[in-house]
């Protein structure tokens, strides 16, 4: 800084200033790095009163880094003064409507958030033993116990951390099944709608993707499977309903045909929400099922994670489940419950580095327990409601590839308008930025041109549901009245504007010290 | 009883009216009838959230390790550090909690900028080019990086120590079945890898490396050792590490990794018994390409203003489906998040400051336990932040009786070690007193005696 | 609704429409009752299993309501979403730096929510005898003995619950002294430079305002001052720095004179932060001081409140202080401290509910335990130097009322500008939030035409002042180089633009019900 | 130690040489040095945040009241409502915590419409037209409202109930020593106010009666007996309510009262024992411009979209300094914002039903208390959710008794109240359920046997 001169030119950017809050202006936010300053502090630690040894007193010479970790250096203030403006720069359920298909934005209860925030929950070290973690180990069994009643299975691991996970620990159980029954299978079948997660977990558990089409219906096309099915076929991956959001009606049939072959069925429980108490993957059939927490159980999505991904398996599976596993056992001296780990001896291994993203577990738990057996089904219902709601009312403003009765979500489609006016999908997701709603997720089932897939949830109301399906309405007059490419200016009042996807990736600035160098 | 659902009855005729529908189980024509559940879900009745509330209050109770109980003596990849009231607030920003994965950038530059931050931080800390967006936890991120490693050595081999954390090397083993690794487990003396010289063209050739540093014992490897023989063999070099300590010590890049995995829970993340952690991630330029998960990076609006977006999509499961780089979708961003407000809060200075606490402690913690008699090193090595001990009581024993006198002594090292049963291994983190550590070890004398 | 139509035109508004948080849009947020729906709900009790009698059971029913209240039905997500959109349209500290001459907007430290949230201390009724909320009582004294070694006095109430309760408080001792002395007195000096609520506390003092003027230096004029002393004086109310940021050089001689006729000196301790550590009231022969918690000692101000405003005494007015008081007395068999409730003989009596803001005392005392002695002074140096920088950097571009060192703040002028270009000091605060700051405090003291008075506040950077100092100097710019009156259409990127405050007090409109009748 | 402060040495070093000073102390200059502090403060030095946090906690640990200690049966204005997650969540964003009085409405209509709903809600809930931004707590709002009632009325002779709180009477007491009211306290008979019926026209003609409903002892007033005095005397009748009860009771604005106050704690604010609180004020129209404190007015911007601002400034004391209506500046508008987002929570049904509940549970506990023989009523009036028993022991052992036992027994009436010593004021909450309020009779048995 020059000494005696009348500006402050210090290294750093003005962490007071909050054009970068959308409540005040258009500003980029600076980067932590820029307000930072050499020699501000915003830590500090327990007085301990700890022999202060020096670096070399306490490891050998060669291990010590010369200098340290270049990271922020921030006051407390400006450290809360920019992620603050940075959470006015993100938008959230808790500012509006997230209809974004096959990822069930419901709203998060906050008693979900008191629960993870128990100090009897959040302060417990996950390697203390089960003598002392009694109230861990009981939640847990409770959260198995509700998921396999409401998927009709035997039991669940916890361990999963997410839907992925999830699927990768079935396709492996499905592997260890095979393998106990001394014939290894090579190949699994997924629909061409499956969401791409499956055939990825597919590859790394080692098998070999065999895609079946779907039907004039958005349905598995019962001849196109009964032509791949085989012994050599381990199983099959279905959602269902599938990510169409229709319902699989020939699913027993499905079930019967793999059965016969020695195949498994694997249930992605992605959407699981349509569902609740109204039919059970283990009553259609399904050996293997995953659920999302994040989705079905509404907790939290936090920006892109965490999430929970539970594997609920029939009674044959159960022997080859992660390990370790939390069971009841009735002992003691009058009988009483306790709680113990528990590895199954054909065991698969562990999909964790612990028992699962339990405080996750914990807010799932909460919402079950607040819903119960009757509003979990209400919870079902309204949902379908609202999404064939959504389809019937904007059935004549788009096009709905398959005009038959959704079940959670609604898949529309924007050809028509792409062809006569040359607006694409994903240009009336972002003017629909502009109208105050989250957009649904577009380009996705691929099986669908110009996909729109629309996810209200039970927990938006009929009123907003009506102003999404008018700015939906808007949104495609529009595309007809205003000039070609007009759309493409979307969205304008958001914190930035449409962004450069193509750059990012061509000029690659994953740090911001790349960006020094770029 | 309990709803979140804001339909009101006659919501639900009138709607059901306009779908020409006379009562909601029309809605679920399509599913065949004999499949469809014939009775209630058998589950308590919806409750109210007090009620539940003091339901999930009443588990919590009865778990008598939770920190405020018993002092925290137990690492093993998940530590009581700190956790300052403003990481906790700004994490907590519901616009951080109930968003998800930024498909839409222009409304999602919040998370997006601060898992930028984030991926510096990390890139900094590991002291490699690229950090991805967070994977599930250690034990995922460790996988993840053996299946690019194979990759990208194009072996299949993996020559894995055994002081990488036990969990993650059984998570490995599970998953090798899918992947078809080849891994070998090779043993450590003293606490530090030896590695095999074995002939390294034949059929044992390695395609990866896998070590801890410091590992699970606490101890530091000889890193380049381990480079050399990546370097002859032409094999990926991966190392987990304990992100804290390398607040002062060197970083897995700087000593010549490829691939630097770690688990991130320390920064910022409650303990909650195991999860959600965060998965840490950073390897080579060269590498981008293979990067599993996520990856934020930097460009321009229509405006020329600066933005964040998701880049390199195509080597993700939606886009790439069964040639994706891996299956992963839902990450940990929140914890992304958190790590990156805890980093800044602790920045330059305090996270140095608060591996060097971490060493003090330990050192200090570790001294007066060898000075009570029956209590002998595990390993003899240099260690940093951790380090186990052996004495003549199962440490299981020992971890309960310690209990009682209000300490969670640490972690036994179980069957997965040569005589591991008698092997305790302990973390002291900053957290801990002098006046608390003394106490402990006073207990710990009485417990052993 | 109308049954079967395609709209669902339910009384109640889009509770899932985000277009009010100023992240997506400009439109108005209803209100929650515009959102309210007949039937909906977010309320949950306890399960209780007590006998559910009817309200004709438990009163006479000529006392029940024939209806109950209307407030709003809304979904818990319906009520997240309004709260939360609606502080995306509230600027506040964590967003930025708040200038508010006075106020002393400084960051709010974190760890003092986290103290108030301590179940042992906001789980305490306030009727529970002191043995057994000793810890609270403990707390209080530990609070009142650390305000009196800042201020250096003897002892203070904790009871008011912001400064101008405090003033009351104060004004009320000085009655209750000089009735004890047998001759009451009938007038209260003040400077005309004082805020409103000195004046306004005289008049409920029972006493009478008589205003000294400031002079040329922008402090009591001495001449004025001896003028209108007498043996009718109760005493002065002085803030010491002023509210110009002026130190009060001849505070000495000022607390001989009134002390000569036997008055008594209050000191209004809302400027308190320019002097911590430096100099104390007491020293300066100031009998009465009040402290605003919420400015001094950094307890977050709510949008408006709550404060804290204890007031501390020398020894002479210690017995006419409010009760009851916690204090420590040496008790028990070896001599343990305990801490009980004790009300002065000769106590003016009770001027709060119970005892005090005592969550805001205690968030006051985690801050002043942080910071300690040595910190405290150096929060008065940096506040004072911030102030002092920015008056160096701007007195070129604003003109300074009273060009000399300040204090915490700075109060500028902007009547050149207003002369010169038709530029309001109101005009200039309101494009300045389109820079991304709040506005200083405007037209306070009244002494000074066209008044901006600014309070940096310590915890704001170097940075941010260069940045506040440099969009200060561009709207000056502006207002010599703009058309005269564009100014006025400042701001433009705010949730609203400038706010009609004539048209709110002409047809008032205080509630939602008033608004359906205007 | 710890410091909020972001200035380095060289920062002050060159702003100190901007300005041509030498050291920081030269920016002292002007305050003489015979006055300055020769020393340092004799505080201890600062500390690290998680030392400080301990230590308060060390308090907190001492207040064997704390409700997850001892289960609350006290009330009397403070009472231990259902606070649930969602109020604290919303009150607590830092936007509403962390920002000023709404002087620029540009960037405050969060706080305003906030404000503007609390007012809604207070005004309807009161009976009343007008309500304002909120007052300190129930004791001030009171002052305020007879100091209003006086202007009004033109008389200053306050008739006050013995029926209304202790303390607010006290404070009411204190103040009328500066602004020269004449009060007359007038006693409770069973428990309702026995107004004297003297001559209206004498030197003791009232200019306001100030009377409880439901009253310190949880009865029912008569307020239409007040009210026909008020008439004759041309005085304004001041209603002090409980706003919980109005949830089932008839409105005092219903009953014809021309000022309500009461206080707001009950709508999602903790007891932190006593304070923040929140003063609740509603008016009638006609004495709009004698309303002290805050005002939200709805009106327009500019581009004519709706918007918020304090209005009738013209009452407030920085505007009218001597003769201001009030001299109250900050208030407690955190609590009105989180009592609107507690208010809309409960919504319409959810107050009733919290008032009823409330109502039962005091019933059922007064049934099952007045059964044990030694307590009788201490007044016999009709109650709603509060009452006081009398028993043989002083209410103040009482209180340590069953302290013991586990619970906060209530709150002794002490010597403001006739044999008061042997009174004991409970309340019981919604919170509270059969199976504790059966333990709490048990013990009051044995503690009275
Ligand atoms: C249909 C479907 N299957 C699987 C997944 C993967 O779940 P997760 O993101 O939790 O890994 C998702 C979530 O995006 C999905 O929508
Ligand atoms: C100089 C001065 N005196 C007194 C007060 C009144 O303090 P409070 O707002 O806490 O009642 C203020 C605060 O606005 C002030 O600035």
């Amino acid at each position: 800084m020059m000494s005696g001169s009348n500006q402050l030119l210090g290294p750093a950017a003005p962490g007071g200033k909050a054009t970068s809050a959308p409540l005040l202006g258009r500003d980029a936010e600076p980067t932590i790095f820029e307000l930072s300053h050499p020699g501000r502090r915003a830590w500090s630690f327990r007085t301990t009163g700890i022999p202060e040894l020096e670096v070399d007193e306490l490891i050998p010479v060669d291990h010590a880094r010369s200098a340290p970790t270049p990271l922020a250096e921030v006051s407390e203030r400006d450290l809360v003064a920019h992620f603050t403006r940075l959470s006015h720069r993100q938008f959230s359920v808790d500012l509006g409507a997230y209809p974004l298909g096959s990822c069930t934005m419901k709203y998060n209860p906050k008693v979900c958030d008191a629960v993870a925030a128990l100090p009897g929950l959040a302060g417990v070290h996950p390697a203390a033993p089960a003598s002392l973690t009694q109230g861990w180990l009981g939640l847990m069994v409770e959260v198995e116990e509700a998921l396999c009643e409401i998927t009709g299975m035997a039991a669940a691991t916890l361990q999963p951390a997410a839907g992925a996970s999830g699927e990768l620990t079935g396709l492996l159980l499905m592997r260890a099944w095979h393998a106990a029954q001394g014939a290894p299978r090579h190949k699994v079948i997924i629909p061409d709608s499956a969401h791409g997660t499956n055939p990825a977990s597919v590859t790394l558990g080692g098998y070999e993707v065999v895609t079946v089409p779907s039907d004039a219906r958005g349905c598995v096309d019962m001849e196109a499977l009964a032509s791949v099915l085989d012994e050599d076929v381990a199983g099959i991956m279905l959602t269902n309903p599938n990510t169409l959001g229709l319902f699989e009606e020939d699913i027993a049939a499905i079930a019967a045909a793999v059965h016969k072959v020695g195949g498994l069925l694997y249930y992605d429980g992605a959407n699981l929400n349509a569902i609740l108490g109204v039919v059970r993957p283990g009553d259609m059939g399904f050996d293997i099922v995953h659920m999302n927490l994040h989705k079905t159980f509404a907790t939290p999505h936090g920006g892109g994670g965490p999430g929970a991904g539970p594997v609920a398996v029939s009674e044959r599976l159960v022997p080859f489940l992660p390990g370790p596993r939390p069971e009841r056992v009735v002992d003691g001296p009058e009988g009483a419950e306790v709680y113990r780990w528990m590895t199954p001896e054909q065991s698969i291994g562990r999909m964790h580095s612990w028992h699962g993203n339990t405080l996750v577990l914990a807010r799932a738990l909460a919402y079950i327990l607040v819903n119960g057996g009757d509003g979990l089904q209400k919870v079902a219902q309204i949902a379908v409601l609202n999404a064939n709601w959504i389809r019937q009312r904007l059935s004549g403003t788009y096009d709905v590839p398959f005009d038959r009765q959704c079940m959670h979500e609604v898949v529309l489609s924007s050809r028509n308008l792409k062809q006569a006016h040359g607006v694409r999908a994903l240009d009336i997701a972002k003017r629909l930025l502009e109208e105050g709603f989250h957009s649904p997720t577009v380009y996705f089932p691929l099986i669908v041109e110009e996909a729109l897939m629309i996810e209200p949830t039970e927990t938006e109301s009929p009123q907003t549901l009506e102003a999404l399906a008018q700015a939906l309405e808007l949104i495609a007059g529009e595309a007809k009245a205003l000039p070609t490419g007009s759309m493409a200016e979307a969205p304008r009042n958001t914190p930035v504007r449409r962004v450069d996807e193509a750059r990012a990736a061509r000029t690659l600035i994953p740090t911001f010290d790349a960006r020094a160098e770029s | 009883m309990g709803t979140y659902i804001p339909h009101t009855e006659d919501e639900i005729t009138s709607m059901l009216d306009f779908l020409g529908l006379a009562t909601i189980d029309e809605l679920f024509a399509e599913v065949p009838a004999a499949l469809k559940l014939q009775r209630g879900l058998e589950l308590a009745d919806g409750a109210g959230e007090p009620d539940v509330l003091a339901h999930l209050d009443d588990f919590a109770d009865r778990n008598p390790a939770r920190t405020d109980r018993l002092l925290c003596f137990a690492g093993g990849g998940a530590y009581d550090h700190e956790i300052p009231a403003v990481t906790k607030a700004l994490a907590g920003r519901s616009e951080f909690m109930t968003s998800y994965t930024p498909y839409q950038p222009e409304v999602a530059q919040g998370v997006l900028q601060a898992v930028f931050e984030f991926q510096t931080m990390i890139a900094r800390l590991f002291g490699l080019p690229v950090a991805n967006a967070s994977l599930y936890d250690g034990a995922s991120a460790t996988v993840e990086a053996v299946n690019l490693g194979v990759a990208a050595a194009g072996l299949n081999t993996v020559w894995v120590s055994e002081g990488v954390h036990p969990h993650w090397r059984q998570m490995l083993a599970t998953c090798a079945a899918g992947t078809g690794h080849r891994l070998r487990t090779v043993k450590l003396v003293n606490g530090v890898t030896v590695w095999p010289d074995t002939d390294l063209t034949g059929e044992d050739r390695p395609g990866v490396l896998l070590v801890g540093y410091p590992n699970y014992l606490g101890c530091l490897e000889d890193i380049p050792a381990a480079r050399s023989i990546c370097d002859r063999a032409g094999a990926m070099l991966v190392v987990a590490t304990d992100p804290v300590s390398l607040g002062v010590l060197k970083s897995p890049g700087e000593w010549g990794a490829d691939v630097v995995v770690g688990e991130g829970q320390v920064f910022g993340t409650a303990l909650g018994f195991g999860g959600p952690y965060l998965g840490l991630f950073a390897c080579a330029q060269s590498q981008v390409r293979r990067l599993p998960g996520r990856l934020v990076g930097e460009t321009v609006d229509l405006d020329d203003r600066r933005a964040y977006v998701t880049t390199l999509r195509a080597r993700e499961q939606d886009i790439r489906r069964e040639k994706a780089t891996s299956n992963v979708c839902t990450n940990q961003t929140l914890m992304a998040v958190t790590a990156a407000i805890q980093l800044a809060w602790l920045g330059t200075a305090g996270l140095a400051d608060l591996a060097l606490r971490c060493a003090r402690a330990t050192r200090y913690t570790r001294d007066a336990l060898l000075a009570i008699d029956g209590v002998e090193p595990y390993a003899t090595a240099p260690v940093f932040r951790e380090f186990a001990v052996r004495t003549r009581l199962p440490a299981d024993t020992l971890v309960e009786r310690l209990a009682d006198a209000g300490f969670l002594a640490g972690i036994p090292l179980g069957n997965e070690f040569d005589d591991g049963d008698h092997g305790l291994l302990i973390a002291v983190t900053e957290r801990r007193t002098r006046d608390e550590i003394d106490a402990y070890v006073t207990a710990f004398a009485k417990a052993v005696a």
